[in-house]
């Protein structure tokens, strides 16, 4: 079998540092603009973000036709900082900038009820340089660099509003990212030690990929990852930080940000079949293949990729759970974020866990991020309208909107439809892909993941019950809130942005064929594990069937008898208690440890307390007896010292000393000189 | 081996910052004008001459240039090899900006400030040139004596207590010291740095080694703080006015790391120190100085004093990585030695400068500072992200390559330590962040009210180098590239 | 001769009151010169001797200049000459006027006696010379004729007298054993083991005797009143020379009168050396402690006199070539840190009548160049590189490794640290306590004080810093005397 | 003790005894000029003991003239000496009952104890 996979051809360019750069300078030319000239930074924010997404565009062609990968190297950090750009990198770079732009310009007007639109714009473009960078990071030194700026700089875009609600979220959001960074930095660094690799890939010939360090390494990248990416247990922080930032925001973060994180996944995915070009990972592979085993790089993957999977249902069911009884719409979406998050990584985990016959899976998560990066963002800034209408965000204050602001509800139940999975929208192309590949995975996976496919239908049918609640609970229905008649439908830009979004799920939902083609399946091509057969046959893959379109059916059957059940028994106000959350218990542990630091000092300071007294009264006890000597030498005028060491030798002393006892002056005379003769005597004649 | 010359160049070097004493002390009251222009004059000429001997350093040449003979066989004499001259101008520049920063801060006893600052400057560099462990040991303890003036500069209570400790500890180090040195002249023959060890296993037994050892560690260890003997820091730094503890931090620490460098590679040299077995203990010590003094950095409210034990975990970086023994754990230790003066030189004096502008000193109290000092509060948080590590920032670069360096010496597990000192690092930098810019109430906007420019300036640059550091590492000059030389040479 | 010259000084200052200083001056002036030109002359011949009269060594008196006598010659003419001239100036604000004439003369009687004792190789002329500067230092330590300073001349007085006789009784046993008085002489026939008996005893007094005159710790009791309560050049010149002198007696009698290399009796001179090392260790410690306690300026000066002659003696009595010559070293650091110490508290005297530590509160304000003379100087006392204390110290500790002697490993760095404790509380209190008062600018001592005070100083650290030109010659002169 | 040894030695144990007895005046009297005999005392033993061993049985005074002819001759040195000490002794003497003069003079007593301050007022 030949490897079918394009070598990349290596094209220097200074493309993917101008995309990089252009939304840094727009963040620095919007602060040197300031709030003084709020047209003109406005209008400096879309041009700029605008620019960022055209060169994202420009960089079509030579990777995704010619397939080259566009590459600058620049002489920062270490030395070989490089930047390129591959089909992978670039469909995110493409969502990325295509999503910053929309929500540039729906921001232009939203934030005109909030503060610091300055520090706003500004630093939203910043985190696009930063995501961009990490989309277009040629190895992972790079991509870390840009994922901690990336990270840290969302941070001030979660705080933005400065409320209480806005800082807890921040610190939460803040500790995680740095957890992640860390972990991520770890893995990192054993990654490079012991794969000896710059790139993504490990380097030819190293034992990495087939050596249980590359559990060790990918684990601590998970974790990393992770974070950023909303995965139970680590999602603590996005149902907080959602809600608390600005919409447009709140879209960026749920759209690409945590996209960020999924892109971490698959990169680390590549590097495990990057195991097929080295020279090493060949050899097994065709030592083994000629017995008809697995190679032992994909014996990893395949175990990699179990745990993936497991870890995405787990996200998915408790994101789709938790979502469900939500009132805040954006609380909802945030879980709701976490829920689809967990669809992806059952995605690639399988991709991962089917080795070379995984494309299906890979396709499917990747399909998926980028339906959710449209879908996800589309609702927040249609929830963010709708909070830029009525300053209401909890969807049971809220209702019959669809007559007040038309086309924000057009557009908002577009994405939701996307987002159930509904025919013509996006989300079906994806799902269908998701749900063929756990089909393709059950003939390796066995009865584990019979139960994948029963879990996947079910919360397929939570997501259709929890997005039917949002809409219907804010948009349709009567209003339930005060002051209808104020409602307006809003600003034209806002709607605007709105519409291309929309545009995108539709156009996402009704070519996947192009789709397919034209984006998947060059990513695909960069696998070299991959068998190509698998992967021409996606190509051609034909997604409006009657058995795809038959397959909607049970879970729409699940969320409609959801949503009956949960409405019949009022089960959308359930309440979980705490303890059940994962969050509790992060919160105790963080709680815990500033304790044990302070508890710590105070229990230093009660030992000290204790014991220093005792310290101090002998510390004091030997003082004092110094001072009395310092005292009583000054008293006496001669050195006590001198008086205990040298009495006979100090003459008044020892005079007294002698007249103190006159009586037996005579005596002591007698056996002083007596004794002192025969010691004489002695020295003399021996 | 290295190319030699002879040069007279470290010694008019070391003469220079004398020249600013007279004019201190001349026109100290009567034109105070001309006392700092001299003052400022004599440091920055100290900087641009030492920026000459450039060249030779990263051509790998030594200059030496013989002083005096104090004793048969003891020489005071300079040699500046690229670890000196690294050394040397990384002391210079921190100098230069507290020296600038100094003239908006001290308001009291300028002249004394500017004459011992002048002093220790002198020494400092005589620390760096030294071509012995005797001209060394004869700096060292100058320099540390002469800081004493420095730390009790405001004369309270406090300072004076905080000096009396400091003092107590130094000149015990100091004593401590001497006697290793003595030892190491009796067993090993000669002081010289040579570029690798001068004791040998082969003539002096192996206890002996390791008494010799660990008596200087427990010398230089008072100075580089590590653990047990960090007693003055915490103290000696909130007392000490705000430019004095950016140079502590900056420069002084770094001086006793620096005796411990020196100790590793000229005297017993890496492979001795690899068969002796000492590595790892101090590894292990260094890695609980790290954990602890930053946990005890959490619970402090006093700003200055958590920046002092910060400074406490951050030279022990330094030890950790040299002692990895490995190259790149080289790198790291010793760009740490740059770059974490430059950081914590940037946040003393965002300290200093929250202190004279606002009085305040307690975290706690800060609210909302940063909308009062926003370009302070920004490089405190730009100065405060280098040292969690962050990318683009200096200290990222030392972590990753004190990370390389811990696997490359097979001991992955202190990575774990680097992250978890990381993580212990946000806890207690970022609430001062959050405080300053997103805690207090909007509301009550106080007034943007920025301090002198000669105070505002030297902060602006320490953040600026704490950027570029961490973006443009490789530009020939700057510290890695130099590191690199050293290592090179080395290992 | 220097001896010959100097000894017709006083007559010629005794009655000339205005002239006595300048009269002094040329006297100290010239023996100076004559004593530096011998410094070449025996750098290159090791030795320079003359014999007086005429008579040969075993039988005439002979003056014998070694490298020794020659260090001591040049410190006492140094030191002395820089005393001297602060003398002018301090002396009339201690002494009554009549009495000025009578201090000149015993200054130079003291100054002619130090030097005869370095330079004579007789042991009866040694004996001599020691009652000279002996007898004079108890008439200058009183010269001021107050209570305090009878009390302390006449302890003084009691204790040199004692140990003066039992040196003289010792200078019998040992001629009854050779019957011989040139050291020289003595040590060759001392080789025989038929004196033993007698010569270990002759040994024995000989040190208790210069122990007193070195204050030694269980003997030092008369130091500290004596070195205080006399007129600050006094204290300085007993301080810096004449305890050396003891120093010096315990050098001649172990070394050139009894030597190291004895088959006989190299137990009990042995036993003898280690019995000084371990009482200068205990000086080196008690000294500081007391010298820590003191709150008056020249008692603490006087008993870190104690401490520092403990460096000495521990250093010579090493028997180990470096610390030999550390000790030696020490000598010259001493000498020259200590005058400049005592001259510091002389001039805060004279100024201010300033005795008190706590008193001197911010004057190094108004006195920069005394404060930061006293400061150099403490730093050589303390051992701070690179001052010449450092030096010294350096080379004890060599000898202490040399010789494998721990436990003065940390005698002599827990000296340092103890010795930096009172250093430094005065110069604590001199420059970093106490606001400076408003108004007051400089208000120094007159330059004739305070060029001599700076010159010490600053000799501490010149000695420091170029200790090569001594250590080789006392490397050397150790290794000759040690044999190795 | 080998006695006749020690009778042969005599001169030996009496200084001894004598420099002993002084040292004991000096060390035990609490007047000065007690103090000052007993120094007076050691200063006599050892003149004395030096005296005695220029001493030569049966040897004549060391005088070299013209007809003197002796192998026996007293050693003269010894004598010389002890003229210097004497010389010595009394200038030590001399200052110290100056001393003692001034003493009493200031202090109104010669007693050491009360002179020092301690013991009785």
């Amino acid at each position: 079998m030949e490897n079918a996979v394009r070598s990349p051809e290596v094209v220097n360019s200074l493309l993917p540092a101008i995309a990089l750069l252009l939304p840094l300078l727009g963040g620095l030319a919007v602060l040197v603009v300031g709030d003084r000239r709020e047209g003109l930074r406005n209008l400096l924010a879309v041009v700029f973000s605008a620019a960022a997404f055209v060169c994202c565009v420009a960089m079509f062609p030579a990777v995704m036709i010619r397939g080259s990968s566009l590459t600058v190297t620049l002489n920062v950090l270490l030395g070989d900082f490089r930047l390129s750009v591959d089909p992978l990198g670039l469909i995110f770079a493409l969502a990325a900038s295509l999503v910053w732009l929309m929500s540039t310009i729906y921001a232009c007007n939203y934030m005109q009820h909030e503060q610091r639109r300055t520090r706003y714009h500004a630093f939203s473009l910043f985190t696009e340089a930063a995501t961009l960078g990490v989309f277009l990071a040629s190895d992972y030194f790079v991509l870390f660099v840009f994922f901690e700026l990336m990270g840290l700089l969302a941070y001030l875009l979660i705080v933005h509003n400065q409320t209480y609600e806005a800082r807890k979220a921040g610190v939460k959001y803040i500790y995680m990212t740095v957890y992640g960074g860390l972990s991520l930095l770890c893995g990192i660094l054993l990654f490079v030690s012991y794969a000896r690799s710059l790139g993504f890939g490990a380097q030819a010939g190293s034992a990495f990929l087939t050596s249980s360090i590359c559990f060790v390494v990918s684990g601590f990248m998970i974790g990393g990852f992770g974070v950023k990416a909303g995965m139970v247990p680590l999602h603590v922080w996005l149902p907080l930080a959602h809600p608390a930032a600005p919409s447009p925001a709140s879209a960026l973060l749920s759209g690409i940000i945590i996209k960020a994180g999924a892109y971490g996944f698959i990169r680390v995915i590549y590097t495990f079949h990057s195991g097929a070009e080295g020279v090493g990972g060949a050899l097994v592979k065709h030592g083994h293949e000629a017995a008809g085993q697995v190679p032992v790089y994909m014996h990893n993957l395949h175990d990699l990729g179990w745990v993936i999977i497991w870890l995405g249902i787990l996200t998915m069911v408790v994101g789709m759970v938790l979502a469900l009884v939500q009132d805040n719409v954006k609380r909802l979406l945030a879980y709701s974020s976490i829920s689809q998050m967990g669809y992806i990584l059952i995605g690639l985990g399988i991709g991962a866990y089917l080795g070379a016959e995984g494309a299906i899976g890979l396709a499917g998560g990747i399909y998926h991020i980028m339906n959710h990066a449209f879908f996800k963002s589309l609702l927040f800034l249609g929830v963010g309208a709708v909070y830029y209408a009525t300053h209401q965000l909890d969807m049971t204050k809220l209702g019959g909107l669809w007559r007040k602001m038309p086309y924000t509800t057009a557009f908002t139940c577009i994405a939701g439809l996307g987002l159930m999975g509904i025919t013509v929208f996006n989300g079906f192309a994806s799902k269908t892909l998701l749900h063929h590949s756990i089909l393709e995975s059950l003939e390796p996976g066995g009865p584990w993941l019979r139960a994948v496919d029963i879990i996947f239908l079910v919360s397929a049918g939570g997501t259709i019950c929890y997005i039917a609640k949002l809409l219907s609970l804010t948009f349709f229905g009567h209003h339930r809130g005060e002051n209808i008649h104020e409602i307006k439908e809003v600003p034209r830009p806002m709607l605007a942005a709105m519409g291309v979004l929309a545009a995108g799920v539709l156009f996402f939902g009704l070519f996947p064929g192009i789709v397919m083609r034209n984006l998947i399946v060059p990513v695909l091509g960069l696998f070299p594990g991959l068998d190509p057969e698998s992967v021409h046959h996606l190509a051609g893959l034909q997604f409006y069937t009657g058995p795809n379109i038959v397959a909607l059916l049970p879970p729409l059957a699940v969320g409609i008898v959801f949503f009956l059940v949960m409405t019949r028994w009022d089960l959308f106000r359930l309440r979980l208690p705490e303890a059940m959350g994962i969050d509790y218990y992060y919160s105790k542990t963080e709680v815990g440890f500033l304790r044990l630091c302070f508890r710590g000092s105070k229990r230093y300071s009660e030992l000290r307390a204790k014991y220093w007294p005792m310290a101090k009264t002998t510390g004091e006890y030997l003082y004092d007896w110094w001072q009395a000597l310092v005292k009583d030498y000054r008293r006496l005028s001669s050195a006590a010292l001198d008086r205990i060491v040298t009495i006979p030798m100090d003459i008044s002393g020892f005079a007294t000393y002698m007249r103190a006892r006159q009586f037996t002056g005579d005596i002591a005379y007698g056996v002083f000189v007596i004794a002192i003769v025969i010691a004489a005597l002695t020295l003399t004649l021996l | 081996m290295s190319k030699i010359v002879h040069s007279v160049l470290p010694a008019i070097i070391m003469a220079v910052p004398w020249l600013a004493i007279p004019g201190a002390v001349l026109w100290g009251k009567k034109r105070p004008g001309a006392a700092k222009a001299v003052y400022v004059g004599c440091t920055a000429a100290t900087f641009l001459l030492i920026t000459t001997m450039y060249p030779r350093a990263m051509d790998g040449v030594v200059s030496v240039q013989h002083l005096v003979e104090v004793a048969p066989g003891i020489n005071l004499a300079f040699r500046v090899d690229t670890l000196g001259f690294y050394f040397a101008i990384l002391l210079s520049v921190i100098w230069l900006l507290t020296t600038v920063y100094s003239l908006g801060y001290i308001r009291t006893r300028e002249t004394r400030y500017y004459c011992f600052t002048a002093i220790n400057l002198s020494f400092c560099l005589g620390v760096a040139f030294s071509a012995n462990m005797f001209t060394l040991f004869v700096f060292y303890e100058l320099m540390s004596l002469f800081t004493y003036p420095l730390i009790i500069h405001e004369e309270t209570e406090i300072a004076r207590r905080a000096g009396l400790k400091y003092l107590v500890y130094t000149i015990t180090a100091g004593a401590v010291i001497l006697a290793a040195l003595i030892m190491q002249y009796y067993y090993g023959g000669t002081l010289s740095f040579l570029g690798h060890g001068t004791l040998n296993s082969e003539t002096i037994s192996k206890p002996v080694l390791l008494i010799i050892f660990s008596v200087y560690m427990l010398g230089f260890g008072v100075k580089a703080c590590i653990m047990p003997l960090h007693g003055w820091v915490p103290d000696a730094h909130p007392a000490a006015p705000s430019p004095t503890s950016a140079l502590l931090s900056g420069v002084i620490l770094k001086v006793g790391a620096f005796g411990i460098i020196r100790v590793l590679f000229d005297v017993f040299g890496i492979k001795l120190l690899g068969d002796l077995g000492v590595a790892l203990p101090m590894l292990w010590v260094a890695s609980f100085t790290i954990i602890v003094a930053s946990l005890f950095a959490i619970t402090q409210n006093d700003l200055k004093r958590r920046l002092a034990y910060s400074s406490v975990a951050q030279v022990s970086y330094i030890i950790l990585g040299l002692f990895l023994l490995s190259p790149d754990g080289a790198i790291g230790g010793l760009l740490q030695i740059a770059h974490h003066a430059f950081m914590k030189g940037t946040l003393f004096l965002c300290a200093g400068i929250i202190i004279h502008e606002t009085g305040k000193r307690d975290i706690r109290e800060m609210n909302g500072i940063g909308s009062k000092l926003p370009i302070t509060m920004l490089a405190f948080s730009v100065a405060a992200l280098g040292m969690m590590g962050t990318p683009l920032t200096c200290g990222f670069i030392t972590k990753w390559e004190l990370g390389l360096g811990s696997i490359q010496a097979h001991r992955p597990y202190f990575i774990a330590v680097l992250l978890l000192s990381a993580l212990l690092n946000a806890v207690y930098f970022l609430p001062i962040i959050y405080i300053a810019f997103f805690k207090g109430d909007p509301m009550d906007k106080l007034l943007k009210h920025e301090t002198s420019r000669t105070m505002m300036v030297p902060v602006i640059i320490g953040a600026a180098f704490v950027v570029i550091l961490g973006i443009f590492v490789t530009v020939p000059g700057l510290p890695y590239s130099l590191v690199k030389i050293v290592v090179k040479a080395l290992f | 001769m220097p001896l010959a010259f100097a000894a017709l000084c006083p007559i010629w200052g005794m009655w000339r009151r205005k002239a006595c200083f300048p009269w002094s001056l040329l006297g100290v002036a010239i023996t100076s010169f004559l004593v530096w030109s011998l410094i070449g002359k025996v750098n290159a011949s090791k030795v320079v001797a003359y014999n007086v009269s005429g008579w040969r060594p075993p039988w005439g008196i002979q003056i014998r200049i070694d490298y020794m006598g020659l260090l001591m010659a040049c410190l006492i003419t140094g030191v002395g000459l820089m005393l001297l001239i602060y003398s002018w100036r301090y002396i009339v604000s201690e002494i009554k006027e009549e009495r000025i004439p009578y201090y000149y003369t015993l200054y130079l009687l003291i100054f002619t006696a130090m030097l005869g004792f370095s330079i004579t190789s007789d042991l009866f002329n040694f004996f001599v010379f020691m009652e000279i500067f002996s007898i004079t230092s108890y008439a200058l330590v009183a010269i001021s004729g107050e209570r305090m300073a009878l009390r302390a001349a006449f302890k003084y007085l009691l204790m040199g007298a004692i140990s003066s006789l039992t040196v003289l009784f010792a200078i019998a046993f040992l001629y009854s054993a050779t019957g011989s008085l040139n050291m020289l002489d003595i040590s060759s026939r001392l080789k025989s083991t038929a004196y033993l008996p007698v010569a270990s005893v002759a040994l024995i007094l000989f040190i208790a005797a210069f122990a007193v005159k070195s204050a030694l710790f269980p003997v030092h009791v008369w130091l500290p009143d004596a070195h205080s309560i006399a007129p600050s050049p006094v204290s300085a010149l007993l301080s810096a020379l004449v305890i050396k002198m003891g120093v010096l007696g315990i050098f001649r009698i172990l070394f050139t009168v009894y030597g190291h290399s004895f088959s006989g009796l190299s137990s009990t001179w042995n036993s003898i050396a280690g019995v000084v090392a371990w009482a200068a260790a205990l000086s080196i410690i008690l000294g500081s402690v007391m010298a820590i306690i003191q709150r008056d300026l020249k008692i603490m000066i006087a008993y870190s006199s104690v401490s520092q002659i403990g460096y000495i003696l521990l250093g010579i009595t090493l028997i180990s070539t470096r610390g030999m010559a550390g000790g030696l070293y020490n000598i010259v650091a001493h000498a020259m840190g200590k005058a400049c110490l005592f001259l510091v508290a002389g001039i805060f005297i004279y100024k201010h009548g300033l005795r008190r530590i706590e008193n001197l509160r911010g004057i190094g304000r108004t006195m920069p160049v005394t404060a930061g003379a006293f400061a150099l100087a403490a730093l050589s006392i303390v051992g701070v590189p690179p001052s010449a204390g450092f030096v010294a110290k350096w080379y004890i500790l060599w000898g202490c490794f040399q010789e494998g002697q721990y436990a003065f490993v940390i005698v002599v760095l827990l000296g340092s640290l103890l010795s930096a404790v009172y250093c430094f509380r005065v110069v604590y209190y001199m420059f970093f306590t106490g606001a400076g008062r408003p108004g007051v600018g400089l208000d120094e001592a007159p330059f004739t004080m305070l060029a001599p005070t700076a010159i010490l100083s600053v000799g501490t650290l010149f000695f420091g810093i170029f200790a090569t030109l001594l250590l080789p010659s006392l490397n050397n002169a150790a290794r000759v005397l040690l044999l190795k | 003790m080998n006695f006749s040894r020690m009778f042969h030695n005599l001169n030996y144990v009496v200084s001894a005894l004598l420099f002993l007895m002084g040292l004991y005046t000096v060390v035990v009297k609490p007047n000065l000029i007690k103090k000052l005999i007993g120094l007076n005392i050691m200063e006599t033993s050892v003149f004395l003991f030096i005296v005695s061993i220029g001493m030569v049985e049966g040897g004549e005074a060391p005088i070299v003239a013209e007809g003197v002819k002796s192998s026996q001759m007293v050693n003269p040195i010894p004598q010389a000496l002890i003229l210097t000490g004497i010389v010595v002794a009394v200038s030590t003497t001399a200052v110290a009952l100056s001393l003692c003069l001034k003493i009493h003079e200031r202090y109104g007593t010669l007693n050491a104890a009360e002179i020092l301050g301690r013991g009785e007022p």
